[in-house]
């Protein structure tokens, strides 16, 4: 059921017992994960925190701790499941569920007991979820209706009189309607506020949050922006609030007696260029390697270097500058770089290459913005580790990735910004590669391509965070490459990218993403991967938390993908 | 390695003491006021059976205490060249840049056990001992009190065991307020015994 | 809550039977600890402070059980019990490793000690002396001493083992006045060097002169 | 002793706090604290200030010594004066660290304050060698230093009190010569 006041019902029931957190493997779960474990320490609350790639590894962590603990909170993971059906937990375990995943499950939504979810007052947010009646008649009425149908058959046939007829034919009526609406309930999968967000109310609500816990909400919402989770308005509504935050947190130091000391964190609001760690790295390394600007400019053909050469004429940067670190360019060029990009690339036709983002700073050293923190955390979390030690490797990749978020100077976060360059240039050389040889097909509904075993980087495919980022980049420099006429038809085309996911048991990844034009992010691919599967019996496992990921052998995946395309037609 | 007492008896207060050890081991030249019967092999330029009065030999301290002592004076003793007028000379002159260590690790310890056994120098050997090390403390204490970073050794060389010392418990004072004051006494660290014992551990269960 | 607890001949001689809160046996126990780490001697043991004072962690454990779950002052109680142990522990592990190292000179001290005089040995601190003592001396005899010539088998250890060094120099601080201490003993270069301490003045000096000053807490080591 | 020690004792010092939450009198061993009421300055040890404020439940009042301008003018005082000058805490150095780094944001410039505690320490420092030095040179048996901090003993007391041990053995060896050379 829907907890109303998160201080009592949640946190104030947990504090005095053993708690178990589990935490999905993404930037925004684990940003909330540091926000409650802050709030755990002020209270001494004693916790047990288990990573949990996918359904699987949830039900099999959840069977190994349920004796010892009575209440568990999930992060980002089991909304929209039915945990109650495939956990089967004993009465007296209770779950406190805060997960951004949309749609909700309408079990966990209207349960009274053991299941309490955690969502954002905000009325369209609530409205979304189908009312009560509409789906659960009282059952008191029917009940008996319906188990007599099948046990007493025979001695009900005479009594066809007119009130069971007209029962049966309203009853038939309104589970139709029930159906309907459910279908168009659980049609698509978006994403609602996240999980970083909602701890941080928390804390807010017990007035315990300081500024690294407000760091932690700004990165969590970060995630979901970067990653296309969501769409710039609900973005730019989440930045509204965490700027009252900034603020309150935060005040200028307008009276320099109070000034706050250098080595605590200060954060400050920006409109900042949509360059990926340009900070960390050169400028032009950034250019090529951001969504935007690679785009833009097609940095895969040499027409489009030289528009790139060009671009920087413009502003007057000499080549030299721009190869170099960002740290180490003159400091005039760096301070009005900003104003710079922004005259220059309308010309250009670049649109919104700026973008509200905070940026924190820590002692005398750079600042970091909160999308570097999302790259260089989503980078450590899917760091390749060898396949013997597969449990080992998800575990130290966990620690590190919640290490480097500990402080906003953590060496570890040193670490994942380079492995994030690594990752953004594995990207930029497959994009290239993809669109140079024309691999991405039109299958009709939707636009198709496949990462074979032989490519470089192939093992990169496999995590989802990875394949999720190089999907998007993908079908924004695909839609960018084709001429204006095919421009306009392929904007409104989703994409669908397989690529191999575990060479040995022969399965591949497949991941579906929304239309390019389509600003609401709403996916459809999760409920058109079900029927798909079921329609051709294909051995498919939907373990993970995302429903638009699923797995499947190899053989299947040529007639799962014919059913995929009748299906969306 | 806390520095040991002597008393003032003169006695070789710790028995235990390696320095100590060490120390008496290091030779003086003495000679015997007194025949010695069935010890000539001692003297090793001569073969005959025992030693006459009047051999000249370098005895080892700890033997020199006990023939040489006021009451028996088998043995007459001089002092070897660090405590003899020429060298204290040298250290009444400019006492801390004499690099002792090379003029005997011990210096002061086997100077203050020299003056245990009267000898007509004993008074201005006395003296300047403790003129020596009033002359060099100040070095000392300046070198050991603030952090030098590359390595101390060089700063070391001119010490003797002593002053070594001190100069250590300078260092190790300075580096524990340093880290102190960087917070890192904070930090639970685990005791190598226990990573060591865990270690092992592990190679038996594989 | 703080019920006066008598401690009988802890400190100053006057009045044997003495009452003192329980915050001031801790301060007691406190003076005690760093006396002891500072001293190069080994002090007078303070058993009956320790004593007190594990009654009262005892006694305050049993209060923190009673007392209903989640409350912020169990913490903090629990928080204040663990730096008592610690003043304990390092306390008396301090004067174990004292004794460690004088316990032959320390025996020896205790056997030719008038009665009246108290004793600086806890009864345990004694047993452990007294085996580490004969431990000592048989691994010696088994080891090497048996196969040495008879008339140097017999080895007096407590001639040869270190004793405690009390011209070692300490800093202190002074509680009570005390006119005339006698610094330096009368040499032939310099007359006898006396000194007064006046109460709150901190000084730097040989151990030996104020050693039962430390004793009966008229000055505090620092 | 190690420095973790001198600040395990520097904890006992009294600080003032103000507490974000109730709480009856607090009847420790060493003595009892609070009532705590929100928002109502009550006096603490050091320890139970740092505890409760690592919990987020209580806003640290600087002690009125642990501010700019009377550190500077002690600064000036040290520089000034050829003694130690008297500080306002025995355990200064122990207690203002311990502020600075756990209160940080409840200490107006606390920058400025740490880089000025750290002048004056350096400053003391090399007033307490030269001392030294001196009463080396003059053979003395005792010394007074009154205004001299927990820590700063803590730091000179190994080098300096086993210097001093070393030098008196070799002045009774000077002595012992002299009572011999005189008896012959």
């Amino acid at each position: 059921m829907l907890i109303t006041d998160p201080v009592n019902d949640f946190f104030n029931k947990v504090k005095h017992e053993r708690v178990l957190v589990m935490v999905a493997l993404d930037v925004d779960a684990l940003c909330a994960c540091k926000i409650l474990q802050a709030l755990f320490k002020c209270d001494h609350v004693q916790y047990t925190l288990v990573p949990v790639i996918n359904k699987s590894q949830l039900i099999k962590e959840f069977e190994e701790h349920k004796e010892q603990y009575k209440h568990i909170v999930l992060l980002n993971c089991g909304g929209n499941i039915d945990l109650l059906h495939i956990l089967d937990p004993s009465e007296d375990i209770s779950f406190y569920v805060i997960d951004s995943h949309r749609p909700i499950d309408l079990v966990n939504f209207f349960c009274e007991q053991q299941i309490y979810m955690l969502l954002k007052h905000d009325e369209d947010e609530i409205a979304a979820i189908p009312d009560y009646d509409s789906i659960y008649r009282d059952y008191d009425s029917d009940d008996e209706d319906s188990e007599n149908d099948e046990t007493e058959q025979v001695s009900k046939r005479h009594r066809f009189d007119e009130a069971t007829l007209e029962k049966r034919r309203e009853r038939k009526k309104w589970e139709e309607k029930r159906k309907e609406i459910i279908f168009d309930y659980e049609e698509f999968s978006f994403y609602g506020p996240s999980a970083a967000m909602l701890v941080y109310e928390l804390a807010w609500k017990m007035s315990k949050d300081n500024n690294d816990q407000l760091w932690w909400a700004i990165t969590g919402v970060a995630d979901q922006f970067q990653n296309k989770k969501i769409g710039r308005d609900k973005y730019v509504s989440s930045v509204l609030e965490l700027q009252g935050h900034m603020s309150r947190l935060n005040h200028r130091d307008e009276d320099d007696d109070n000034t706050k000391s250098v080595n605590s964190v200060k954060i400050s609001f920006e409109h900042d260029l949509d360059l990926a760690l340009y900070r960390h790295w050169s400028l032009f390394e950034s250019l090529c390697h951001s969504l935007p600007t690679a785009s833009a400019f097609k940095v895969w053909t040499n027409m489009g270097i030289k528009r790139l050469h060009q671009f920087l004429a413009e502003m007057g940067l000499p080549l030299t500058q721009c190869k170099q670190n960002y740290s180490f360019m003159e400091t005039k060029m760096r301070d009005n770089l900003q104003s710079l990009v922004e005259e220059s690339a309308e010309k250009f036709g670049l649109r919104n290459i700026k973008y509200q983002s905070f940026s924190a700073q820590c002692g005398y050293n750079h600042r970091l913005c909160a999308s570097d923190a999302v790259y260089s955390v989503g980078a450590l979390l899917e760091k390749l580790y060898s396949k013997d030690s597969q449990a080992a490797g998800e575990n130290s990749n966990f620690v590190d990735s919640l290490d480097s978020l500990s402080r906003v100077t953590a060496p570890k976060m040193q670490d994942g910004l380079e492995l994030a360059k690594l990752q953004l240039q594995a990207i930029k050389s497959s994009v290239s590669s993809f669109i140079d040889i024309g691999q991405i097909l039109s299958y009709g509904p939707f636009l198709y391509t496949a990462v074979r075993e032989g490519m470089p980087d192939y093992k990169y495919f496999g995590k989802p965070i990875f394949l999720n980022l190089f999907s998007h980049f993908l079908l924004n420099s695909y839609v960018r490459s084709l001429n204006k006429t095919k421009r306009e038809r392929a904007k409104n085309l989703p994409l669908v990218i397989c690529a191999p996911f575990n060479v040995d048991d022969g399965t591949t990844i497949i991941i579906g993403i929304p239309p390019l034009a389509d600003e609401s992010r709403k996916n459809l691919f999760g409920n058109a991967f079900l029927h798909a599967a079921e329609r051709t019996k294909s051995r498919t496992s939907h373990e993970s938390f995302d429903s638009s990921i699923i797995t499947l052998k190899n053989e299947d995946l040529s007639k799962f993908l014919d059913a995929l395309i009748t299906i969306m037609s | 390695m806390d520095v040991s007492h002597k008393s003032s008896s003169g006695m070789l207060q710790d028995y235990m003491s390696i320095d100590d050890i060490l120390m008496s081991s290091e030779r003086l030249p003495s000679v015997f006021l007194v025949p010695v019967k069935g010890l000539g092999f001692l003297d090793a330029s001569t073969n005959k059976k025992d030693i006459a009065v009047g051999t000249k030999m370098d005895l080892p301290l700890w033997l020199v205490l006990s023939l040489a002592h006021p009451r028996k004076k088998f043995i007459s003793f001089d002092y070897t060249k660090p405590y003899k007028g020429t060298y204290r000379e040298i250290l009444k002159a400019d006492a801390s840049v004499v690099d002792l260590h090379k003029i005997g690790p011990f210096f002061y310890a086997f100077g203050q056990q020299l003056l245990t056994l009267n000898h007509n120098e004993s008074l201005q050997m006395a003296k300047c001992l403790v003129l020596t090390f009033m002359e060099r403390f100040r070095k000392i204490m300046d070198w050991s009190v603030n952090a030098y970073e590359h390595d101390n050794s060089e700063r070391q060389e001119k010490l003797d065991e002593v002053e070594r010392n001190l100069f250590k418990l300078g260092q190790k004072s300075l580096q524990s307020f340093q880290q102190w004051e960087m917070g890192e006494s904070r930090k639970l660290s685990s005791s190598e015994l226990v990573s060591r014992h865990r270690k092992r551990k592990r190679d038996m269960s594989e | 809550m703080d019920d006066l607890l008598n401690v009988s001949g802890v400190s100053n001689d006057d009045s044997d039977e003495e009452h003192l809160t329980a915050a001031q046996v801790l301060e007691k126990l406190e003076q005690a600890w760093m006396n002891e780490r500072l001293s190069p001697n080994l002090m007078e043991c303070k058993s009956q402070i320790v004593e007190i004072m594990l009654e009262q962690i005892e006694e305050m454990e049993a209060n923190i059980q009673r007392a209903q779950k989640g409350d912020l002052k169990i913490s903090l109680h629990r928080l204040e019990l663990d730096r008592i142990r610690y003043v304990v522990s390092s306390y008396l592990r301090c004067r174990l490793e004292k004794i460690e190292k004088f316990a032959p000179i320390l025996l020896e001290r205790e056997k030719s000690k008038s009665d009246d005089e108290p004793s600086k040995l806890s009864p345990e601190e004694f047993a452990f002396a007294k085996e580490l003592v004969g431990n000592v001396d048989n691994h010696f005899k088994s080891s090497a001493l048996k196969h040495m010539p008879r008339n140097l088998q017999n080895i007096a250890l407590h001639e040869i083992t270190s004793r405690p060094n009390l011209d070692h120099y300490v800093f202190l601080r002074v509680h009570q006045r005390e006119e005339g201490v006698i610094v330096d003993p009368e040499t032939d270069d310099h007359a006898e060097d006396r000194v007064d301490l006046e109460v709150g003045a901190q000084h730097l000096m040989r151990y030996q002169p104020i050693e039962q000053l430390v004793e009966n807490g008229a000055v505090s080591l620092i | 002793m190690e420095p973790g020690d001198v600040e395990f004792i520097a904890e006992k010092e009294l600080v003032k706090i103000v507490p974000n939450f109730a709480l009856g009198k607090i009847y420790f061993i060493s003595g009892d604290v609070g009532p705590f009421s929100p928002g109502l300055p009550v006096d603490v040890p050091l320890w139970l200030a740092i505890a409760i404020k690592q919990r987020q439940k209580c806003r640290v009042h600087p002690p009125e010594w642990l501010d700019v301008d009377k550190i500077e003018t002690m600064k000036d005082d040290e520089i000034a004066s050829e003694f130690f000058t008297e500080l306002p805490n025995p355990h200064f150095c122990e207690v203002a660290q311990l502020l600075l780094t756990h209160a940080t944001d409840n200490i107006p410039n606390a920058d400025l304050l740490r880089t000025l505690i750290k002048d004056i320490w350096d400053i003391r420092a090399a007033k307490l060698r030269s001392n030294i030095d001196k009463f080396v040179k003059l053979q003395a048996g005792h010394a007074r230093l009154d205004n001299l901090s927990q820590m700063e003993i803590n730091t000179i007391r190994p080098f300096l009190t086993a210097s001093l041990d070393h030098m008196y053995q070799l002045r009774i060896s000077q002595s012992y010569t002299e009572r011999n050379m005189s008896t012959q």
